[in-house]
């Protein structure tokens, strides 16, 4: 119990600590996501991967109005805490090869943010979720909005407002929630065991699902997300896509799936086809797009369709891909956008045709971008298959056409991801690649770091899958029966 | 008879108060006003309320009614120097008017509180009878009521004084 | 040492080399290098060898060896598992066997390439994926290979990285193989779902108690020849291969010609059983490898590229294996798999000669007359070319024809196509020969003083494969010969069944005899007109004809391909970014932002800063609310 | 009881101070005076007490009270230097802001409407006033006349209503009045009527739409000051009276006067926000606010739980608190700059960053963001509607929230993300008091608000 | 005085009611319809004595002397309006020169 109070706020001490930290602040800050990263796996090691929640913590907090700090860790939350604490630092660590003013805010933002998503990884009392989900939206509105590139005020408001729409009527959700449960508390225990109809499901669906899917985000609630992804400072946008998308297919996890089953079934197919539609659509996008960063934004979507329609197939296979996938796009898009940010910190331009004939001159961050590209377009062997493959068997599941279209970014994936490889990587040298040089130091470390994960996990896979799987399995029978009970 | 005299002087009120709305001269308005006040104090004598009509006599055509006029001849405005409004915000004015008449009346009506007004206690309104009422459950907002002249008279004061540390 | 002890040091091997060059690649010596990448390739042909033999002195055909538990989740368990017998044997020495020889050439061939340690490492990577691709014993671990050869073919094709053209090329062949791999998968997902696992071993039983042209398996058997498609280059799949010369040209020679692009037929043989049981397909398959085989030759009489013309010619090659495949003749096409491996690799690696003798020059325009500089290339090529034209007793002879008899069998019209591309096939490899070899040298002066043969490590590959060439179709030796048909009757212990031939001897001899009259025919053509005729290529951009300008252009299927699919795709990708995404329904986002912002616009002139003004809309606010409780009461 | 006596009798001192010059003790003297009022309002706790049949101090009258003698002991704090700019008579402020208090005391605790109509007066009386105290300034002077006008009006049709309510009971005494509404068998229909006069002219008082048309030009025009105490203190008076004989007295009626308050609830949600989001002015935009948030506010009387009355409180604190700093930094700033645009704030984190993360947290408290008070009050408003699922209502108090981040994000991106004059801004000490005491609290209350739930 | 009409009429209550109405809306019209600070203002008071009017009559009706206290009430506080008002508006008419509302336009929007 101390163990996961101590992993949360371990963050926000770090947070405070490192705001008064000066210009030290880089070396604080590193030093405490080091330190969670340690306490994560003290915490994985002393997991036990079966279906039950671990490390349980119930504190009484505004007893009045039924609401409880409340968290716990079951195989889904390791496994996001785990990447929660594995890319901070990589993130933080990205940042090494930058002078940002103000250093102190910016990594103590960062380490808050940490807080909040781990907050809402861990709660197991639905407030404590939205303050959690509110709680990681702020810092990365501020270091978006104070870091970030050209006409960062009005993308970034726009970005908060729709992701606070949605939000809002989650909220609006839980209320409902937990004006129907009895005990008159927000315990996630409490909601799995109530009995709605299904038109209430229904409604508590669509707000749930409207708040998570502008998070991923799910088409078509998706045009906040690229403009974001590109004017946000390169560790925003590794926060944004690495981890704080995440919050959103884990809350159709554990919150919108056990809570309303018969609402998912009956507009999960709706869910899906967006998801699909997504797919396609943000692949077909990113087929044309000129900036490097927008079109690996784009291609985030279409990868989080596939995840968000693997979980709306609701099958093992698909469920568990999910939880891969998570992981991988988490360390593969980060590790994209590193590299794009380490050529926009060479030759300050992120723009496709400007660039090219960088592997001539920097070898090394050629292959890792290799690796990292690969990984993205799913290869055998990367950690991006292993995710994409189970994904794709689940949405088979669902329906062999489902699977067509959405396997159809194993093309497009390769189609546009190769395109901005060879465009940006391979050729001739031009006057502004001719100077750039090859990564060092901490780019290194950070890179290689990146590709050994890419790899390992794709070879090796085994330790994810059985990680999540007791509670992946446990929440599909969970689900199932209280479906059959309605019905 | 008295019922009589109360319709009588219902009709001169309306008529005095509508005067004082529609006299271009702010004079008159006020003279008509004071009228209007002087048939007041006819209906509350009608009413047996003695002291209310005394009350408003002194108080509100003597000393207050004077103080408009005060003001008004103090700032040289006894002339129709008030820009009148466009007749159509005159129109819509007193058309809005009358649909709050109509709507104030109209929700009222059905009180049907058609029994006649009967004095039960003639000396209702006698100042022995609410002065007990005043100084007895009504003496806390009485003696409140002193903060609010108060105010009153300090802000009175302080608007009206010409301040020299303001540039 | 028993197989099992055996087995995974085959593909370990290869991937030792691509770790120790691919980290040394800038500090071990070529030399070094070299040894270490060719070495470990011939270590794992020996293994293969020994495996081999004591798999043939062995009852059991078949071991599974499992390694570790990959992928679980839900009813699916994928193990990382190899399973040896008789077909992955006989690839695995194959893979090896060859792909030690062009390791050899190329230690030679690449010398003098800044790239030289990063070439072996991708080369040996190649090799490690091509052995997981057929060591494989379920279709998951063969697909890691699938895909993984492709990643090697598309780093080894834009080995020159810096020409963009060649970049595309790599680009094109591993989108176009991806096609293929979506059918692949599919096929695989819906093989699982309908039998529950992944694994050979329990899917062919299984599936051997279906009915013939069962729905599912039918199904099945399409989405896997999709896949088959890419990976093997079929229409209309088959553009990017000609397009994957760009590579260099040992990488030719053992990808795009001798091994990976003929995994769809490894995969549709290994998968015979399915497909056996669904005619459909089969007839798919035999019609689209005919029009494969039949387009590609076409293609290939105008081509002046040496190695273009041998592309188009793999291309060609690989029809006939389909057309095999498709009307039963599992191990004609994996007989023709063997021996074109052997002529192939040989007229690749020849090519490669002439083209290191005469400094990257590829167009046969600007050769002629080699014969005497590059002698050993020259008799070596020939007998490639004798093998690949379909004459006896060469190896491609007797492929060639257990095809065609199967061809015969099942539809004489695929017959006449086979021996139409035959005809054709034997024109255009003596007219490569021809125009390369013969008649007086065409380029300038300073090149031809600087003409020579090419050293020792590249000649030896050739010999040894011009010997394999012209004898390697012992191994089928059909009955008709006197043969016993070896092959089939190792293949057979994979569960590979070919159809029974049920033709007479004398018909399998007059289909002989139209075929090697017809090449003989296309020979002695090929011969007048550009041996007596001297005819040499027009150039480019000169008039001809338009049967001549359809096949120069290779049937403008890349142009077709572009304006139906590419550009399509990217106005559609134009069209949803600027139209969709920003105006719509970005628009409709900014659109309530800017609604709200008019409104407040507007609204806020209600706050006029007349008191008059506001007193009005008070008034009007109580004669609601009072109207409100007038209909109350 | 006590707490009018202390206030008012403060307020004397002050009076009699001015006029010996002793303007240097005026702060201290009202700051004591203050905490003894604030003194006698823990004392009281619990007591329940009722005054001369007039008065009930009852502990939602003492947490009201309380809030609001805070509020004012913040805002006299705030007063450092402030007046003496602008007159010479300070101890005359003093004592009205001390006045208002006082009858702001007594609409929170009033058990007869006379009590509420003199309390209300003298404070409306006082605001006139203080409005208009730069005399030549033609906006204070204009805010002033408009703030009269309008008042007075609004008061003609409260004593209506008043009236009407009398005449239907007998009576001016809440417990009566809600006797008669419990046990007569018919209520005279005048009654009716009555309850809706009066619900005008309370929201005139809490700034609602359509009564609300004061609101902006007054706060705008006002003295920086008077708009903080008009727009905390005052508004949270004005909403306590609202709910002592809404949620009270007429509670009985509920089903008659909900209908007319929703839609009063919509159209100020509506107007305050959807106004409020093209204001090029901050003060302006917070007076735009404040509107939005009576409509908020007024949540807690569409459904009324037992919580209605502590959600009020907790609302309004927030809000108050939030509202305070907001205004005191707005001074700093107009201090400084001479302007209170909102291009006045640009690069404000960077001129001083303790005031712009203040200025941050009142933002992000106003906006609803959790871990501030804010949140909490827009959540037990939510909470308090969705009890009876009146979804749409809160559907559409959500996209008001929506707008109002625009907006109330603005002085946060003028402050962060905008680059302005490099001069140091700095703050005097009691500023600084005044700012960090009201940021602990909205945090304290945004991260554990379980100490003012159950205060009523 | 004592006495003056014992019997108080027998006007029905419902037209003071009316009367109070009517005079009540001729204030606001007044309020609506001028321009004058001053001349609005007195609407004001007309208002204001209408609802003393009504609630007298409340009074009398039930026999109850608090309505006629309010009403004292009432007039205190329109005493203290009155001086405050009237000092407003001559510290506007100081700085303006008129009285006119319409002159006060400057805060808006």
């Amino acid at each position: 119990m101390e163990q996961l109070l101590l992993l949360i706020f371990l963050p926000l001490v770090g947070a405070i600590i490192t705001a008064f930290a000066g210009k030290s602040a880089k070396i604080v800050s590193t030093v405490f996501s080091v330190v969670s990263l340690v306490l994560a796996l003290v915490i994985a090691g002393n997991f036990i991967p079966n279906a039950s929640t671990q490390f349980e913590v119930n504190l009484p907090w505004i007893a009045d109005l039924g609401i409880n700090f409340h968290a716990g860790i079951d195989g889904i939350s390791m496994l996001v805490v785990l990447l929660t604490n594995l890319l901070v630092p990589i993130i933080i660590l990205s940042s090494y090869n930058h002078e940002y003013k103000n250093p102190a805010a910016f990594y103590a933002l960062i380490l808050f943010m940490q807080c909040g998503l781990l907050l809402v990884f861990t709660a197991l009392d639905a407030f404590l979720f939205y303050i959690g989900w509110e709680a990681a939206l702020i810092p990365i509105y501020f270091i978006c909005a104070i870091w970030g590139g050209k006409d960062r005020i009005r993308i970034n408001m726009k970005f908060f407002v729709y992701t606070i729409a949605g939000s809002l009527f989650m909220l609006m959700g839980i209320i409902y929630l937990y004006l129907q449960n009895p005990a008159h508390n927000f315990d996630i225990q409490a909601f799995y065991a109530l009995n709605l109809d299904s038109a209430q499901q229904g409604w508590i669906f669509w707000a749930f699902f409207i708040a998570f899917a502008i998070k991923m985000p799910v088409f078509p609630f998706h045009t906040w997300q690229p403009d974001t992804y590109t004017a946000a400072p390169t560790q925003g946008t590794m926060l944004l896509s690495g981890i704080m998308l995440k919050m959103g297919i884990y809350g159709v996890i554990r919150w919108l799936l056990p809570i309303v089953p018969a609402g998912v079934h009956d507009w999960g197919q709706i869910a899906i086809i967006l998801s699909i539609i997504g797919i396609v659509y943000a692949s077909l996008i990113a087929f044309t797009q000129k900036d490097a960063k927008r079109l690996v934004a784009y291609s985030s979507i279409a990868h989080v369709g596939l995840i968000s329609a693997g979980i709306f197939a609701f099958n093992q296979q698909g469920m568990q891909g999910a939880m891969v996938q998570m992981l991988s796009h988490g360390i593969n898009v980060v590790g994209l956008f590193f590299v794009l940010d380490i050529i926009f910190s060479r030759v300050k331009t992120n723009k496709i045709e400007e660039l090219g004939g960088i592997a001539k001159v920097a070898p090394q961050l050629a292959l890792t971008f290799l690796i990292i590209v690969l990984g993205t377009v799913a290869l055998p062997g990367t950690n991006g298959f292993i995710g994409e493959f189970l994904l794709l068997i689940g949405v088979y599941n669902y329906g062999i056409w489902a699977a067509a279209i959405a396997g159809l970014t194993i093309i497009f994936g390769a189609v546009y991801m190769l395109r901005m490889y060879q465009n940006v990587m391979l050729g001739e040298t031009n006057s502004l690649t001719i100077t750039f040089t090859d990564i060092k130091g901490t780019e290194k470390l950070v890179l290689y770091t990146i590709c050994a994960l890419i790899i390992v996990l794709g070879v090796y896979p085994k330790p994810i899958l059985h990680l999540t799987e007791a509670s992946v399995q446990h929440l599909l029978e969970q689900v199932n029966q209280k479906l059959n009970t309605v019905n | 008879m008295s019922t009589q005299v109360f319709y009588f002087v219902a009709t001169l009120s309306i008529i005095f108060s509508l005067m004082v709305i529609f006299a271009k001269n702010p004079i008159h308005s006020v003279l008509y006003l004071i009228l209007t006040f002087f048939t007041f104090t006819v209906h509350y004598v009608l009413l047996n309320a003695q002291f209310l009509a005394v009350v408003n006599f002194i108080v509100y055509m003597g000393a207050i009614m004077v103080l408009f006029l005060f003001v008004l001849m103090l700032l040289n405005l006894n002339k129709e120097t008030e820009p009148s409004k466009s007749p159509l915000i005159k129109i819509v004015g007193v058309i809005a008017g009358g649909c709050l008449v109509v709507t104030l009346i109209g929700s009222l009506k059905s009180a049907s509180i058609t029994s006649p007004l009967i004095l039960k206690n003639p000396g209702l309104g006698l100042v022995e009878n609410l002065g007990k009422e005043l100084f007895g459950p009504f003496l806390l907002p009485f003696e409140l009521s002193s903060l609010l002249l108060l105010a009153a008279m300090v802000g009175a004061v302080l608007l009206s004084k010409r301040d020299e540390v303001e540039a | 040492m028993t197989i099992e002890q055996l087995i995974w040091l085959v593909p370990l091997l290869p991937f030792l080399g691509f770790v120790i060059n691919g980290l040394g690649r800038n500090s071990l010596s070529k030399g070094l290098v070299g040894i270490i990448g060719s070495g470990v390739i011939f270590a794992s042909f020996i293994i293969s060898v020994v495996i081999f033999f004591s798999l043939q002195g062995d009852t059991q055909k078949s071991h599974e060896v499992f390694l570790f538990d990959w992928i679980s989740a839900g009813a699916l368990h994928i193990p990382l598992s190899f399973l040896v017998d008789p077909l992955s044997s006989i690839m695995l020495l194959i893979i090896t066997g060859i792909g030690f020889l062009i390791h050899l050439y190329s230690t030679s061939y690449m010398h003098g390439d800044a790239g030289f340690g990063k070439f072996f490492s991708y080369l040996n990577l190649f090799v490690f994926f091509m052995l997981l691709l057929v060591l494989g014993s379920n279709y998951i671990v063969m697909f890691i290979g699938w895909e993984g050869v492709g990643l090697c073919s598309y780093l080894l094709i834009g080995f020159w990285y810096t020409n963009s053209a060649y970049a595309s090329a790599a680009k094109k062949a591993f989108v176009m193989n991806r096609i293929g791999d979506l059918g692949f998968l599919l096929g695989v997902f819906l093989i699982f779902t309908t039998f529950g696992s992944v694994e050979f071993a329990k899917v062919f039983p299984q599936a051997a108690n279906m009915l013939p042209g069962n729905d599912t398996l039918v199904l099945i058997t399409i989405l896997l020849f999709i896949g088959a498609c890419g990976k093997s280059a079929q229409l209309p799949l088959f553009t990017w291969l000609p397009d994957a010369m760009a590579g260099p040209t040992p990488v030719s020679a053992l990808i795009h010609a001798a091994t990976m692009v003929t995994a769809g037929i490894y995969m549709i043989a290994r998968s015979s059983v399915l497909f056996d049981l669904a005619p459909l397909t089969q007839h798919i398959i035999a019609v689209v490898g005919a029009a494969t085989a039949l387009i590609a030759a076409i293609i290939a009489l105008t081509q002046t590229d040496i190695k273009k013309v041998l592309a188009y010619s793999t291309v060609s090659q690989l029809g006939y294996m389909f057309l095999g495949l498709g009307v039963g003749a599992y191990t004609g096409s994996f007989f023709h798999v063997l021996t074109h491996a052997f002529f192939k690799a040989l007229l690749f690696l020849g090519a490669g000669s002439v083209i290191h003798a005469m400094h990257h020059e590829q167009d046969m325009r600007h050769m002629g007359g080699l014969r005497k500089k590059l002698p050993v290339t020259f008799l070596t090529m020939l007998i490639g070319t004798i093998a690949i034209a379909g004459l006896p007793p060469f190896s491609g002879f007797f492929s060639k024809d257990e095809i065609l008899a199967h061809a015969f069998q099942a539809s004489p019209i695929l017959w006449g196509i086979g021996v139409l591309t035959a005809f054709l096939t034997a024109f255009y490899m003596f007219r490569m020969m021809f125009l390369t070899f013969s008649g007086k040298y065409r380029g300038t002066h300073h090149e031809e003083s600087h003409l020579h043969e090419s050293p020792t490590a590249m000649t030896f590959p050739l010999i040894i494969l011009a010997v394999l060439a012209a004898i390697g179709g012992v191994i089928n030796l059909p009955h008709v010969f006197g043969g016993n048909e070896w092959l089939a009757h190792w293949l057979s212990g994979a569960g590979v069944a070919q159809h029974e031939l049920e033709l007479s001897h004398s018909t399998e001899y007059s289909l002989m005899g139209v075929s090697v009259a017809a090449a003989v025919i296309a020979l002695l053509y090929a011969y007048t007109r550009y041996v007596k005729g001297a005819r040499v290529p027009v150039a480019d951009e000169a008039p001809r004809s338009a049967l001549a300008k359809l096949s120069y252009n290779k049937f403008y299927l890349d142009e077709i391909y572009d304006f139906l699919i590419t550009k399509p795709l990217d106005a559609l990708s134009k069209f949803f970014y600027r139209i969709i995404d920003n105006k719509f329904i970005d628009g409709i986002v900014n659109g309530l932002g800017w609604s709200t912002n008019e409104a407040s616009k507007g609204i806020r002139l209600l706050q006029s800063g007349n008191v008059g003004f506001y007193i009005f809309m008070m008034v009007f606010g109580i004669i609601a609310l009072l109207a409100y409780t007038f209909y109350y009461i | 009881m006590n707490i009018i006596i202390t206030i008012s009798i403060t307020a004397f001192i002050v009076l009699y101070a001015g006029l010996f010059k002793a303007n240097k003790a005026l702060l201290p003297l009202t700051v004591v005076g203050l905490l003894t009022a604030l003194g006698f309002t823990f004392c009281a706790w619990n007591g329940n007490a009722v005054h001369f049949g007039m008065m009930q101090t009852d502990n939602f009258a003492l947490a009201f009270s309380g809030i609001c003698i805070i509020g004012t002991l913040l805002i006299f704090l705030l007063t450092q230097n402030y007046f003496h700019a602008k007159s010479d008579n300070i101890a005359e402020y003093y004592t009205l802001i001390l006045f208002a208090l006082a009858g702001m005391i007594m609409m929170v605790s009033y058990k007869n409407m006379a009590m509420l109509f003199v309390g209300l007066e003298i404070m409306s009386v006082s605001l006139y006033i203080l409005a208009g105290i730069r005399k030549k300034d033609f906006a204070s002077n204009e805010a002033s006349l408009k703030y009269f006008l309008m008042g007075a009006f609004s008061t003609g049709f409260l004593l209506f209503g008043i009236t009407l309510i009398y005449g239907a009971t007998g009576s001016f005494d809440l417990d009566k009045i809600q006797a008669y509404l419990v046990n007569s068998q018919t209520i005279s229909p005048i009654f009716y009527p009555g309850v809706i006069l009066m619900m005008i002219g309370l929201s005139f008082k809490v700034g609602a739409a359509p009564f609300h048309f004061w609101t902006p030009d007054v706060y705008e025009g006002a003295p920086s000051l008077i708009t903080t105490f008009m727009s905390t203190v005052v508004k949270t008076a004005g909403f306590a009276a609202f709910l002592r004989l809404f949620a009270g007295a007429l509670a009985p009626l509920h089903d008659f006067w909900v209908a007319p308050l929703m839609v009063i609830v919509c159209l100020t949600l509506f107007i305050g926000n959807v106004t409020a989001l093209f204001q090029k002015n901050f003060k302006r935009m917070l007076a735009y606010s404040s509107i939005s948030h009576a409509g908020y506010l007024l949540f807690s009387l569409i459904v009324l739980t037992k919580n209605s009355e502590n959600n009020v409180l907790v609302y309004a604190a927030a809000y108050t608190f939030a509202s305070i700093i907001a205004f005191a930094v707005l001074i700093l700033v107009k201090q400084k700059t001479g302007s209170d645009s909102f291009e006045s704030f640009n690069g404000l984190a960077k001129r001083n960053p303790l005031i712009a993360l203040c200025l941050t947290v009142a933002m992000l408290s106003l906006a609803g963001i959790p871990l501030t008070a804010g949140f909490i009050g827009k959540y037990l408003m939510f909470l308090n509607v969705m009890t009876e699922y009146k979804t749409l209502l809160v559907a559409f108090a959500i996209l008001n929230a929506l707008v109002g981040f625009y907006y109330y994000f603005r002085v946060i991106v003028a402050m962060w993300f905008k680059d302005g004059a490099e001069t140091e801004l700095s703050a005097p000490a009691q500023y600084k008091v005044v700012l960090l005491v009201s940021v602990a609290i909205t945090l304290i209350l945004g991260i554990y608000p379980a100490i003012i739930l159950n205060l009523i | 005085m004592e006495n003056l009409f014992t019997q108080a009429a027998g006007v029905p209550l419902n037209h003071y009611i009316y009367l109070s109405a009517i005079i009540f809306s001729i204030g606001v019209i007044g309020v609506l319809t001028r321009r004058n600070a001053i001349v609005i203002f007195m609407s004001v008071e007309l208002m204001l004595n209408a609802v003393n009017l009504l609630l007298t009559a409340f009074s009398v009706h039930n026999n109850d002397p608090s309505g006629q206290v309010f009403v004292f009430f009432i007039m205190a506080l329109a005493a203290a309006e009155v001086a405050v008002g009237l000092a407003i508006i001559v510290m506007v008419y100081r700085n303006t020169k008129s009285v006119d509302i319409n002159v006060l336009n400057r805060l808006k929007w």
